[in-house]
């Protein structure tokens, strides 16, 4: 019987999903048996009925992350085998002293305000990204050096590409 | 009545305006620039000419690559939409110099209307009520008696100054003479003059703001007024008509200063005339925006008007059909702006391809889109996706059905505000009309920081299924773990299939 | 008001009667068969169950498995949307005995019109007017003299008979020996029987209806009519409101007519009372539907009245929120009803799997649909996937938007019948108005056929650029040959892709 | 160059196909020259601008046969290259003498009205098949012998599907 341990907003649940047909699942939380009817009805939504109740449930999957949109309410969730329980209680954490200051999504790099080896103070502006006619500005949640400046003024990037690092 | 008309602009606008065209049939002439070659209104328009690079400065800003197709096509009219050229009274001289119709009112009116000082001092030759305000104050006496004139409160403001610095709010007599030495000091340090005048203070501000029509013929109407206070960083999001809050009063009082702010700068087409309302109904006059606004759809909606028509007849110098007593608002609408932002992370914009969309329908519901499934959202231009609209006999009726259309509402791939529109319409001061300007910002935004979602249990029983799925899916293919179009949904379908036929 | 309402039906009108549920805050339970778990409306619904097998003998036509799931999820009412079990007065019976409230009008009032002798006696007794008909004619002289009362010209009739046989139309008196002595030769021959009567013959007949709407304490209103003359083998496919044809004399004349017919049965909810109109504006009752129509939409749109709430609000048992004086015709509006169908294939069904879907939106436009893109049309059920709905300020603007409309709906993977509603709507016998219910069968389809389509250039053009893409794309991965998913499209959108970020 | 070969309602076109860039294209038909853009905007819908005219094109293609749907218009054509030019001319027609009939849609077969070996004229129904609450009659279009029978009353069948021969 696949077991999971489902952590969302810091509680962890466990959940045990027992596949009975097609669609149908016993679907236990904490000890709760809930009879639940599961269907893929489109990509990136899935429709349940949970005892008798719908919910259309619209996700994204990053390996054991799962960013769900359910009647307007956003949850972040992580998602794993009990056998992989251990790396969930590990936490991911961030790595002390080093940030990656990453882009959060597409834009192009309107300015670069620091210079690698400068001295730079928690909340001070990095760089300028321009999306869809705003201008945002990138900050480190940090104090520290800046050891790497990744892109130029004018570069095109992409979600997640590195813009800079601070130690 | 013209038989082409260029569409000098992109986007969900430019789609409402080939709408309009098509109705008319009018054919439609569009350009596009690098990026939207496969954008919808390439794909609705008669001809279509690109026009260059993708920034806007050197595709959609330029107005000698548009005259330059407007020749090539042979349409004999303009219509520059809202943003880009539209409020830019150079550019209409360019198209009427080259002979053709710009639609939208006439040069001059653009430039009165578009300088600011210039504006106001129309404005008040013409009778339409600014914010009082004082020349300089010399002395405590003095001010004591201009201010008077106007009304507490007031507050003071550096004639140097900009930013907040060195202003004062003032709410009685007892406060001015303090107030004015602390204005004068700050003034003093920050901008080294200490000059201070007086302007009456707006509590709770509201931002409505009237629909004018006119045509080249003297004759002007307004068409009621959109209450547009729901802003987040001054940008509007939820615009209804009628507005909840004014009295049948106000709005005809309103629509006549309207019409008077249009006829002081021989107006002519569709216009809107922003004001500010005060909790005691009285407003000033803000600023007159000379060409077709975002939320015209609202307007629509409760007066049966087709605005963009109605642009496109007065253009081509045919009379307004209707008279002021024609028109009755009958119901409310109702709009929300759909943008391509993320509510849950500081509204980033989220440029990026729409894997699925499903636009909500039925009764009194209107959605004018500018994106398709498939589309890839560039990152070039403004994050308006869509505007959904609706209508109901009353602002309750509106308000329900708006609700359950953002329920229905599915884009895929991008992040929208959708969530974020549902909650505000949740929220019993909204519903009760109870809100200003600032309502969003420091009322709203504030008390949702935080706030956990509703019952998460379903949202676990979810992920558990995924995970599942997921799981299986890897054990079936171990080779396509990382592929997302061999999702649980291709695999479901395919099971579907097989047991339909088989059974 | 009712907490939980089940909606004993599937499809499009479920989603329209969830919708008007949400917005009046009731939670909807619905039912589902075995090849509809994946159906919009289980999707839309707060609650979902399943019925069964995909046959709707099996599953929607099982009054009892309906009352299981009523019982089971605690509704306190049932709404059985059109057709399945709508007009069955014993599932009213039913559901009511088991203290359930049936949204629609007493079983009796249902069996009263369900039955057609019965319905003809009780409006030939309020009055409400009939195809005139005479007694079985005994002789020639008799036959004069009872036809001179209704009236040339008239049809003989078999009294035995059906399917055509034996039946005489007759201009004028001079004629009426040789066809009666005809007919009843005929109709000795086919039945064994030669009795025969008259009946007026309605040249050129409209078929026009009228909704009407009542409420538990008394009270009926009209909601004017609906013209519904565009009929394909007596199919209604486009209905129109306000009718182009009647007068404003008759309208009246018939909406009174429709109020008596619904109180001769003691109507309540919504029902429609069905009439043939005739050349002169004669007017003859038909039958009464005692359900919601399909074509309600466009009732809604010229009224602004919600027909499904008032529905359930009658049901509840309050009073209609109106009198008939403060309902009025407010512009028109038009529906199209889109089928998945082949109409180059003499209208053959097509169900199948939607690849691609686009919806139509912008000013005037109302969708509502029952389906969504990767949905699998199941082949048990109507064909009726969609009804396009357009409003204008008047016939001629309502007729242009839904043409434009049709234009931009897009379905791909199965056939639809939206290029025969673009070619209906550009008939100048239908812009005229110039039709009646044989038009599309005996005047539009016969000059349709062996019609060569326009512009073939361009198509040629098409086909050589996409002949040369497959050439391409083969010679690129020859090993993809067959494989539709390595579509131009995918391919296109990577270069897109690349060129756009590289840019 | 690419040429073509194009039939639509019993003319031929002939018709080369210049690709000038990413999108544009120079289409030449029978002699005409035309610019054209053509962008393959969605699965089964690409966008034409010819000579400036947009034309948005819904396709489904079976090897060399288009069937297209342009502003309402049904459009059935064959392309080939020229040099399999040849198949074109040689036309598939009908075996003479043998007809299959099969099924023109997915349906439910609700009655087989004739049997093996039995002799029908032109025009005589030989299976009731029905989807979606409309039973439609297969006829056959010329006369000849039942010489077989593929399906059985309550079958289930797919478009193309062959129910049934007549020689």
């Amino acid at each position: 019987m696949p077991r999971y341990m489902v952590e969302q907003a810091g509680i962890v649940y466990e959940v045990e999903v027992r596949q009975r047909g097609e669609h149908d699942y016993t679907v236990i939380v904490d000890g709760r048996e809930l009879v639940v009817d599961a269907c893929a009805v489109e990509e990136y939504v899935c429709s349940l009925i949970v005892n008798g109740v719908c919910h259309e449930v619209h996700y994204s999957q990053n390996r054991d992350s799962f960013s769900l949109l359910i009647s307007g309410e956003h949850y972040e969730l992580v998602a794993r085998n009990r056998r992989s329980r251990a790396a969930l209680q590990g936490g991911a954490g961030l790595v002390s002293g080093r940030q990656l200051i990453s882009a959060p999504m597409p834009g192009r790099v309107v300015k670069v305000l620091v210079e690698p080896g400068q001295r730079v103070e928690a909340g001070q502006s990095l760089i300028t990204l321009e999306a869809m006619k705003m201008e945002n500005e990138l900050r480190t949640p940090t104090e520290g050096t800046v050891s790497e400046i990744a892109v130029g003024e004018g570069d095109v990037v992409t979600t997640g590409q590195k813009l800079a690092v601070v130690e | 009545m013209f038989k082409k008309i260029l569409v000098a602009n992109r986007g969900e606008i430019t789609v409402r305006i080939i709408r309009a065209c098509r109705e008319m049939d009018i054919r439609t002439v569009v350009v596009y620039s690098d990026a939207d070659r496969c954008a919808l209104h390439v794909r609705y328009a008669d001809e279509a000419y690109g026009i260059g690079p993708a920034p806007s400065v050197e595709s959609y800003l330029v107005g000698e690559k548009i005259m330059e197709v407007a020749r090539k096509s042979g349409a004999d009219a303009i219509h520059p939409g809202y943003g880009f050229l539209s409020e830019n009274y150079r550019f209409a001289r360019l198209a009427r110099e080259a002979g053709l119709v710009f639609i939208g009112p006439p040069a001059e009116a653009m430039e009165s209307m578009g300088d600011k000082v210039q504006a106001r001092r129309r404005m008040l030759e013409a009778g339409v009520p600014l914010v009082p305000g004082t020349p300089p104050l010399e002395d405590i006496d003095e001010a004591r008696r201009l201010i008077a004139g106007i009304g507490y409160p007031v507050i003071l403001k550096p004639s140097a100054g900009g930013g907040g610095k060195g202003m004062r709010v003032v709410h009685k007599e007892e406060e001015l003479a303090s107030a004015l030495e602390g204005a004068r000091s700050e003034a003093r340090s920050a901008f080294g003059d200490d000059t201070v005048y007086a302007e009456r203070y707006v509590t709770k501000p509201r931002h409505v703001e009237i629909q004018v029509l006119a045509d080249n013929h003297g004759n002007v109407l307004h068409l009621f007024e959109r209450e547009c206070s729901i802003q987040r960083r001054h940008q509007k999001i939820i615009e209804e008509a009628p507005s909840p809050f004014i009295t049948e009063e106000t709005r005809r009082a309103m629509g006549e200063a309207a019409v008077e702010a249009a006829q002081a700068v021989d107006y002519s087409g569709a216009g809107t005339v922003e004001f500010l309302v005060d909790e005691q109904q009285r407003f000033y006059f803000l600023e007159m925006n000379t060409r077709l606004q975002v939320e015209h759809a609202v307007t629509e909606m409760v007066t049966g008007v087709d605005l963009v028509k109605m642009q496109i007849h007065a253009a081509a110098g045919e009379p307004l059909p209707y008279r002021q007593e024609d028109l009755r608002l009958e119901g409310a609408a109702i709009e929300c702006r759909i943008y391509a932002e993320d509510p849950d992370n500081d509204f980033l914009p989220s440029p990026g391809k729409i894997v699925a969309l499903r636009v909500p329908g039925g009764p009194g519901i209107r959605d004018d889109i500018g994106v398709f499934e498939g589309y890839e959202v560039p990152l070039y231009y403004d994050p308006l996706l869509s505007k959904l609209s609706a209508w109901g006999r009353d602002r309750a009726e509106a308000i329900a059905r708006m609700r359950r259309a953002l329920q229905e509402y599915v884009v895929e791939g991008i992040k929208t505000n959708i969530p974020f529109h549902q909650r505000i319409l949740r929220e019993p001061a909204f519903l009760a009309g109870d809100f200003d300007t600032r309502f969003v910002d420091e009322r709203f935004l504030p008390q949702e920081e935080g706030r956990p979602p509703e019952d998460p249990e379903r949202a676990v029983i979810a992920a558990a299924i995924l995970a599942y799925w997921a799981e299986e899916r890897a054990a079936l293919k171990p080779q396509a773990g990382s592929d997302r179009e061999t999702s649980a949904w291709t695999r479901a379908g395919r099971r579907d299939a097989t047991r339909r036929w088989g059974g």
